[in-house]
């Protein structure tokens, strides 16, 4: 099956011009790398070619057929299926009722036919999956492989995975690759979404590269890495992050024998570690080892069912996911600008807003935030900005222990590097921060000291100089 | 504003005006009571022609509370009739309404009579009284003796329960039963009058039995609170509790609780395989046997339509005076039903529209002939009773405190299970 | 300030939508919708003694609307105020039992407010601590305090002379109407300053922005030191407040009875009042000022609706429901 | 004592049917994501035309039909009355992502005004209409469909693809809607059956419970409803359990009065207390469907 896009257009209703004018072709038996940094576009495009979104303008052609599909299913019936990078399988409902969700409405039972076939499906590829558990319930590695097999199972032909190597160990992305290798000989397409340059190298017969909503370069083997990086980034000054000084003696948090249960389930495992003050310690691993849950607990939005926290001289926290855990997206950038501090904003109770927005204006300044205005609702920010602002709120606590989960994921590469550089400022001015991320650049960037999460644990620990990149892959891996 | 939004309004005006259409369908339009075909409704022409206007003010149970509302409804409309006037209702929302309804009313300057109906509106009927000293009121159930415009109804319907008690007991005597019970709806002091009264009308019977056949018997009397005027559900599940120990006569003075008592008992009776009880509902303040013929054993009347009709008169006559009109049984305030005032009932309901002439007549023969089954002594026992209520021989005592209440329930043995 | 405008336009085509359906529902009834209209709308200004037992009405239903609104800021959906206001009715009846001079007063207040406090803690601390639902907790809780204050008013608190009512404020505690012949009392003053004082502690207190946060978004709130559930329980402390003073002034600031009926007529459905309130003022404390008088507006017009037009009462419910039908439909989106 | 029990499980299941049938219909319309708190007006809605559409087909159209019809036309005519209701509030809710919980207070105030109204206006007696012998039935056919509706809508709900779809529409709109699910459309639809099984609830009140119509007759049941589903946990066999144990406090509170064993204020309180202690100690934290009250708009 070929597919075509187009002169791809897509404007958001925000106004953000995701797309802008991007065309493409899909070949039969071919792995085709979609590469290109956070924000560049790749996403949007798929997501138009798997009917979730309309394009503004555009044209979509399968077998030289026009096709405008009009949802996920519409797409499906049309041979492409997508498996996004935050799975969108239905809470809720089973693994097995996810993948019946297409079978339609009917008042009978989820056919034996299905679960045999389904099964079948999972045993070809080596996938070992609970099809009766709720989705939720699930370790995010095997929701990937069912939405892989509930697209087999729906006949797609074309296979998109966004960014799929984000929720696996390194284990899992190896036998991924051999899955993928394995469907490019039976006939299958795959488009590979992704910003890992070693991955492209191994896994693509073919590489575009999209920047800012176009396509700014195509490479077919060998690669040359340096060459992708130049096409997906542009060129960008990086002013080199200095680490000034060795980390001091004093611990900002310490945390003992932690332990974090969800549910019944014991998820942070006597954890212990200490940052200092003058040290990043970054937290490494696969996502979903645990880390969301450790950092959670640390700040209080999760209670421990074991051990010690102590923080010395108070926190800032940066968490991974800023729409859901940092701003509240109706409420103004003043609003939000002043969560957790609001008492220093108040006499006798009441809170100034006129400081608010003096304070306000000066992180828009500061942190160079594009918005309308102190008082427009922070929904209407771009990602970026609205990482900015949170950014900017955190580090303006002046706390000596920041707490940083995934701080640039979804950034591009520019404020990426900003906020890197901001994190390390910090850090020399003498704050400890607590970095997680599954990012090992970032990591080895910034680090003073690496720890290794896997299932739980902390399974390695030590200054950056003796964590080589290959130890840590192994620990992260559970090896 | 999109096509869809006008697609939504479209379908609440068609939801509207076809749940209209089905509503008005009949002509002529709009009557509001069984009772009365000729009251208008609204404020016609030839009506502010009129002398002047009766203003009701019902209580917040409203027109339809089988009780005082629609008593009261039935004597003002009837008043308004045969003395040519107009008829202004206004229904309270909540107890906060009585002031400015009563105001409003006295305020319009045509209100020939205001009542006032319900003892809830007692304090608001002072303070507007005093305020209009010109305008006359009445007030049902609320007692104010000191106005020389007010003129409080009150009724003694302890003296009716007490006929009904005792009918209930003979009854159930009869048909070999030793367990009356009465439902009720919110233990209100109004109440305490039928509780009270009732079971003294059982006490009597037992004295009544022992001296025509010489034989001790001894009557348990429930009674269950149902806390509630309008839920049927209540009192049906209360009479089934009853029926289900034993109980062969329930009296009910609930409002529209009250039905739920008359489903339980005709469903228990039907189930029994019997058109007519045992066992039995007592019904009150209107006729009620019409409701459940057969099984409804009578109905303690207490008229305030009488007493609604008598201050209006006096109104229009110029001899109205402040004080208290206490009406009982010697003043013909307070009966037991008979077939007359059934057969009167039914004809109102026939001539608004409610009641097929042809099923009036069926009822009217259920109940005879079920009359006719409870033996002639039963009837003229409680004719005795009432005989000698009217002449004081005997005095059905009257509870007004909680404690009198609760020591008249001692002695009577109420709620007592064998 | 768009939001604000699309607010005022939806409910302004809201308004005129009930009334033009409700005059058709009456036109074809056979009752003139003009005269009624006039008659519910106007009379009501006409005469300076309706129009301050209008505003003798909105006092309540405001104090009680308040309570909705600020749960609606935390996010909480508190169906309480009908029970809690059976709580400051009754902690203002206690407070006439206890003493007979004009300490009552400030006693009605202190104990009114606290019964209703400590009835919306229990809800409050379910949520907290169990989970429960606060729809189900208040429902539960309107209910069990129905049955409780009726116990309380027909046994201990019951008037020996009166019994259908409770015993009465002393004379000297009362708060009698401002001008004579009036339903106005304090209460309405008094209700109306609340709105403003609680117009300014969601605006501005820093307890005000907390709930808010929380409302909105209970992680955020949660990770920069918020607790949820002490903003819950603010929410839920503030709404009784108003709910458990409403309840107060009903029995210490009504004339004529000064005392709560046996039946709670003079307390009963207050709290569903204000739930009306709060959707049509749209949960902002001046929003539910003006709705509130305007509800106020519309029971002093229903009565004089039903004398000069004739018009049944239950009419002002339909137009209420088609009001508030229309408001859900958000017809206003774009300008 | 003992010989109390049948009689006290009879009352309690009869006394269930309404609430059971209401909150199966919301649980249905809740796991699709929107939620009706409009129950109250709609049970009123219910209980006022069947009789009266019966009336006047029987009374004034002068239609013939056997006896054994007659109840059936009245549950009809509730139901249809309850579908165009549950219509309205769906569009509202699904297609103009209207406030939900407006809508619902809407329903419920409009019923009251209506209902109070109707019965006047229809029949010419204020607040209570008898129910004609003609158009009644035995309330345990009503209660035996109840249940049958019960296990139907579990199997639905759990077992079946329908019941997927459903689910899905209610936790995760979005992503039902990318699998071609018309999210809008299903919940339009769970929300006119809903507001049918509501309707017939009150019409079971008005034609088989206490065969008369008053105008409070649902008196408080539609809330007590609402609290069923969150005691179910949105699961209609859990829901049969709570509506049949909020009826058999009901009636005990009865039994233990006749037997002065308690002021009835005391006795009144039960089935609330019970129903908080249950609430608040068994279920424990109650896990509503993720999008319940949410509207779903495309991007």
């Amino acid at each position: 099956m070929k597919v075509s896009l187009r002169e791809i257009h897509k404007v958001f209703s925000d106004g953000t011009h995701a797309l802008r004018g991007v065309s493409l072709d899909i070949f039969p038996g071919e792995v085709l790398a979609l590469l290109g940094e956070n924000g560049a576009g790749k996403t949007t495009l798929m997501k138009i070619l798997s009917g979730i979104y309309r394009p503004t303008s555009g044209e979509i052609y399968v077998d030289g057929k026009r096709v405008k599909p009009k949802n996920a299913r519409d797409a499906l019936k049309l041979g492409i299926a997508m498996v996004h990078q935050h799975l969108s399988l239905i809470p809720g409902l089973t693994a097995l009722e996810n993948v019946a969700v297409l079978e339609g409405a009917s008042l009978s039972q989820v056919s034996t036919e299905l679960r045999r076939r389904v099964e079948k499906i999972a045993e070809e590829l080596g996938f070992e999956i609970e099809w009766d558990r709720d989705v939720e319930e699930l370790p995010l590695g095997m929701r990937q492989r069912v939405e892989i097999v509930k697209a087999l199972y729906w006949g797609a032909q074309l296979l998109i995975l966004d960014e799929p190597t984000t929720v696996l160990t390194p284990h899992e992305v190896k036998s991924l690759f051999q899955v993928i290798k394995r469907l490019k000989e039976q006939g299958w397409s795959v488009v590979y979404i992704t910003h890992k340059i070693p991955e492209v190298m191994e896994i693509a017969d073919r590489v575009v590269v999209l920047r800012r909503g176009l396509k700014s370069a195509e490479f077919s083997p060998p690669y040359d890495a340096k060459r992708l990086v130049e096409a997906m980034v542009g060129e960008v000054k990086t002013e080199a992050v200095e680490k000034l000084g060795k980390p001091g003696e004093r611990p900002v948090l310490e945390v003992k024998d932690l332990w974090v249960y969800d549910g019944d389930r014991a998820v942070v495992q006597g954890v212990d570690l200490v940052v200092r003050e003058r040290e990043i310690l970054a937290i490494v691993g696969v996502e979903g080892n645990g880390q969301e849950h450790l950092v959670e607990t640390i700040v209080g939005v999760r209670k421990r069912s074991r051990g010690m926290i102590k923080i010395y001289g108070g926190y800032a926290y940066i968490p991974d996911d800023r729409q859901k855990k940092a701003l509240v997206l109706e409420m103004s950038l003043v609003e939000n600008a002043i969560i957790g501090k609001e008492n220093e904003f108040a006499k006798r109770g009441l809170i100034s807003w006129q400081r608010a927005e003096r304070f306000t204006a000066k992180l828009i300044e500061e942190f160079g935030i594009v918005a309308p205005g102190p008082w427009s609702s922070v929904r209407q920010l771009s990602g970026g900005n609205q990482q900015k602002l949170v950014v900017g709120r955190e580090l303006s606590r002046g706390a000596k222990l920041i707490v940083a989960h995934q701080p640039t994921r979804g950034l591009d590469v520019a404020t990426t590097e900003y906020v890197q550089t901001l994190l390390m400022k910090t850090r020399n001015a003498g704050a400890g921060v607590l970095l997680v991320t599954s990012d090992l650049d970032e990591a080895y960037k910034l680090a003073d000291t690496i720890a290794v999460m896997y299932r739980g644990k902390i399974v390695a620990y030590g200054p950056v100089e003796e964590m080589g990149i290959e130890l840590v892959g192994k620990k992260m891996a559970g090896l | 504003m999109d096509s869809k939004l006008w697609l939504a309004v479209a379908v609440v005006v068609i939801i509207v005006a076809i749940g209209a259409f089905l509503a008005f369908q009949q002509t002529p339009p709009l009557q509001t009571s069984t009772q009365q075909t000729t009251t208008p409704q609204t404020a016609t022409p030839t009506q502010t022609a009129k002398k002047g206007n009766i203003y009701v003010i019902y209580d917040i149970g409203g027109k339809g509370d089988l009780s005082f509302n629609d008593m009261a409804y039935l004597g003002a409309s009837r008043a308004a009739k045969d003395f040519g006037l107009g008829l202004k209702e206004i229904q309270s929302k909540t107890q906060d309404d009585y002031v400015p309804n009563l105001r409003a009313a006295a305020k319009s300057g045509d209100a020939v009579i205001t009542v006032a109906v319900g003892f809830l509106m007692t304090d608001a009927v002072k303070q507007v009284s005093q305020e209009f000293p010109n305008v006359k009121f009445a007030i049902i159930d609320g007692y104010i003796p000191d106005r020389p415009n007010v003129m409080s109804v009150l009724f003694r319907e302890n003296e009716g329960s007490a006929l009904v008690g005792a009918l209930a007991a003979l009854t159930a005597y009869y048909y070999n039963c030793t367990k009356v019970g009465i439902v009720l709806g919110m233990e209100i002091p109004v109440l305490w009058k039928f509780e009270i009264g009732y079971a003294y009308g059982v006490r009597w019977a037992e004295r009544f039995i022992k001296q025509k056949f010489g034989k001790d018997v001894k009557f348990d009397i429930l009674y269950v609170y149902t806390g509630s005027f309008n839920d049927p559900a209540k009192g049906k599940q209360a009479a089934e509790v009853m029926l289900a120990q034993g109980v062969c006569v329930i009296y009910q003075a609930a409002g529209a609780t009250g039905l739920g008592v008359f489903e339980a008992v005709a469903e228990a009776g039907k189930k029994a395989g019997r058109t007519m009880g045992p066992p039995f509902a007592i019904g009150v303040d209107a006729d009620q046997d019409y409701i459940k013929p057969g099984f409804i054993l009578a109905s303690m009347m207490k008229r305030v339509d009488v007493g609604v009709y008598t201050a209006a008169k006096m109104a229009v006559e110029g001899s109205f005076k402040g004080g208290v009109l206490e009406l009982g049984i010697k003043e013909g305030g307070i009966s037991v039903s008979t077939l007359d005032d059934l057969a009167q009932f039914l004809e109102i309901g026939i001539r608004a529209g409610a009641v097929k002439e042809s099923d009036a007549q069926n009822i009217i023969n259920t109940v005879k002939e079920m009359r006719s089954k409870i033996p002639t002594w039963i009837w003229e026992a409680v004719d005795k009773l009432k005989q000698d209520i009217v002449t004081g021989a005997e005095k059905v005592p009257l509870p007004t405190s909680q404690d009198q209440v609760v020591q008249l329930r001692k002695e009577l043995g109420l709620g007592t299970v064998g | 300030m768009r939001r604000l405008t699309f607010s005022l336009l939806n409910t302004g085509l809201a308004l005129f939508l009930a009334f033009v359906l409700g005059a058709i529902a009456m036109w074809i009834s056979g009752y003139d919708p003009l005269l009624s209209y006039k008659s519910m709308l106007l009379t009501p200004l006409s005469d300076l003694t309706y129009l301050f037992s209008a505003l003798a009405f909105s006092a309540p239903i405001l104090l009680t609307g308040l309570t909705f609104a600020v749960g609606l800021k935390a996010g909480l959906f508190n169906i309480g105020a009908e029970g809690q206001t059976y709580m400051g009715a009754l902690g203002a009846v206690a407070a006439a039992y206890l003493t007979r001079d004009v300490s009552a007063l400030p006693l009605a207040v202190f104990l009114g407010v606290a019964f209703a406090v400590a009835w919306s803690a229990i809800p409050a601390l379910l949520k907290i601590w169990r989970g429960v639902n606060e729809v189900v907790g208040t429902i539960m809780m309107n209910w069990v305090a129905y049955w409780l204050v009726i116990m309380a008013v027909s046994t201990i608190f019951a008037n020996p002379s009166q019994p259908e009512e409770s015993v009465k404020m002393p004379e000297a505690a009362r708060l009698t109407p401002l001008v004579a012949g009036t339903d106005l009392t304090l209460a309405v003053p008094l209700a109306y300053l609340t709105a403003v004082l609680i117009y300014v502690f969601l605006r501005y207190s820093v307890w005000g922005y907390r709930i808010s946060i929380s409302g909105q978004n209970p992680t955020v709130a949660k990770a920069y030191g918020i607790r949820p559930e002490q903003a819950v329980l603010v929410a839920f402390g503030i709404g009784a407040l108003t709910a458990g003073l409403a309840g107060v002034l009903q029995v210490a600031a009504r004339p004529p009875s000064y005392s709560l009926a046996r039946n709670l007529a003079n307390v009963y459905g207050l709290g569903f009042d204000g739930i009306t309130a709060a959707m049509l003022g749209r949960g902002h404390p001046i929003g539910v000022f003006l709705a509130s008088v305007f509800l106020g507006i519309l029971q002093e017009g229903a009565r004089h609706m039903q004398i000069e037009a004739g018009t049944p009462f239950e009419f002002i419910r339909v137009i209420q429901g088609l009001l508030i039908l229309f408001l859900a439909l958000q017809m206003v989106r774009k300008i | 004592m003992i010989d109390i029990v049948p009689l006290l499980l009879t009352q309690a299941l009869l006394a269930a049917v309404p609430i059971l049938l209401a909150s199966l219909g919301e649980i249905l319309t809740e796991r699709s994501g929107v939620v009706n708190i409009g129950l109250e007006g709609i049970m009123l809605l219910g209980a006022l035309m069947g009789p009266l559409v019966v009336d006047y087909l029987h009374n004034r159209a002068g239609l013939h039909l056997p006896d054994i019809w007659w109840p059936i036309v009245a549950m009809l005519a509730a139901a249809l009355t309850g579908a165009l209701i549950g219509l309205l509030h769906g569009y509202i809710s699904a297609y103009l992502a209207g406030d939900q919980i407006i809508s619902g207070v809407a329903i419920n105030l409009f019923a009251a005004g209506a209902v109070a109204y109707g019965i006047q206006a229809y029949w010419g007696v204020a607040g209570y209409k008898q129910v004609p012998e003609w158009a009644k039935t035995d309330p345990i056919w009503v209660a035996v469909f109840a249940f049958v509706v019960a296990g139907v809508m579990w199997y639905i709900l759990f077992k079946s693809r329908l019941g997927i779809i459903i689910r899905a529409c209610g936790e995760d709109p979005e992503s039902a809607f990318n699998m071609g699910v018309d999210v809008n459309k299903v919940r339009l639809l769970t929300t006119v059956i809903g507001a049918t099984l509501a309707a017939l609830a009150g019409a079971y009140l008005s034609i088989a419970y206490l065969s008369v119509v008053t105008k409070e007759i649902s008196a408080g049941r539609g809330f007590i409803a609402l609290a069923n589903v969150v005691f179910a946990n949105w699961n209609p066999a859990l829901a049969v359990a709570g509506a049949f144990i909020f009826g058999l406090f009901d009636a005990l509170s009865y039994w233990l009065q006749t037997l002065n064993l308690a002021r009835y204020e005391i006795t009144r309180m039960i089935p609330y207390i019970a129903t908080l202690l249950i609430v608040a100690g068994v279920i424990g934290r109650a896990k509503p469907p993720k999008a319940v009250g949410k509207a779903f708009r495309r991007e």
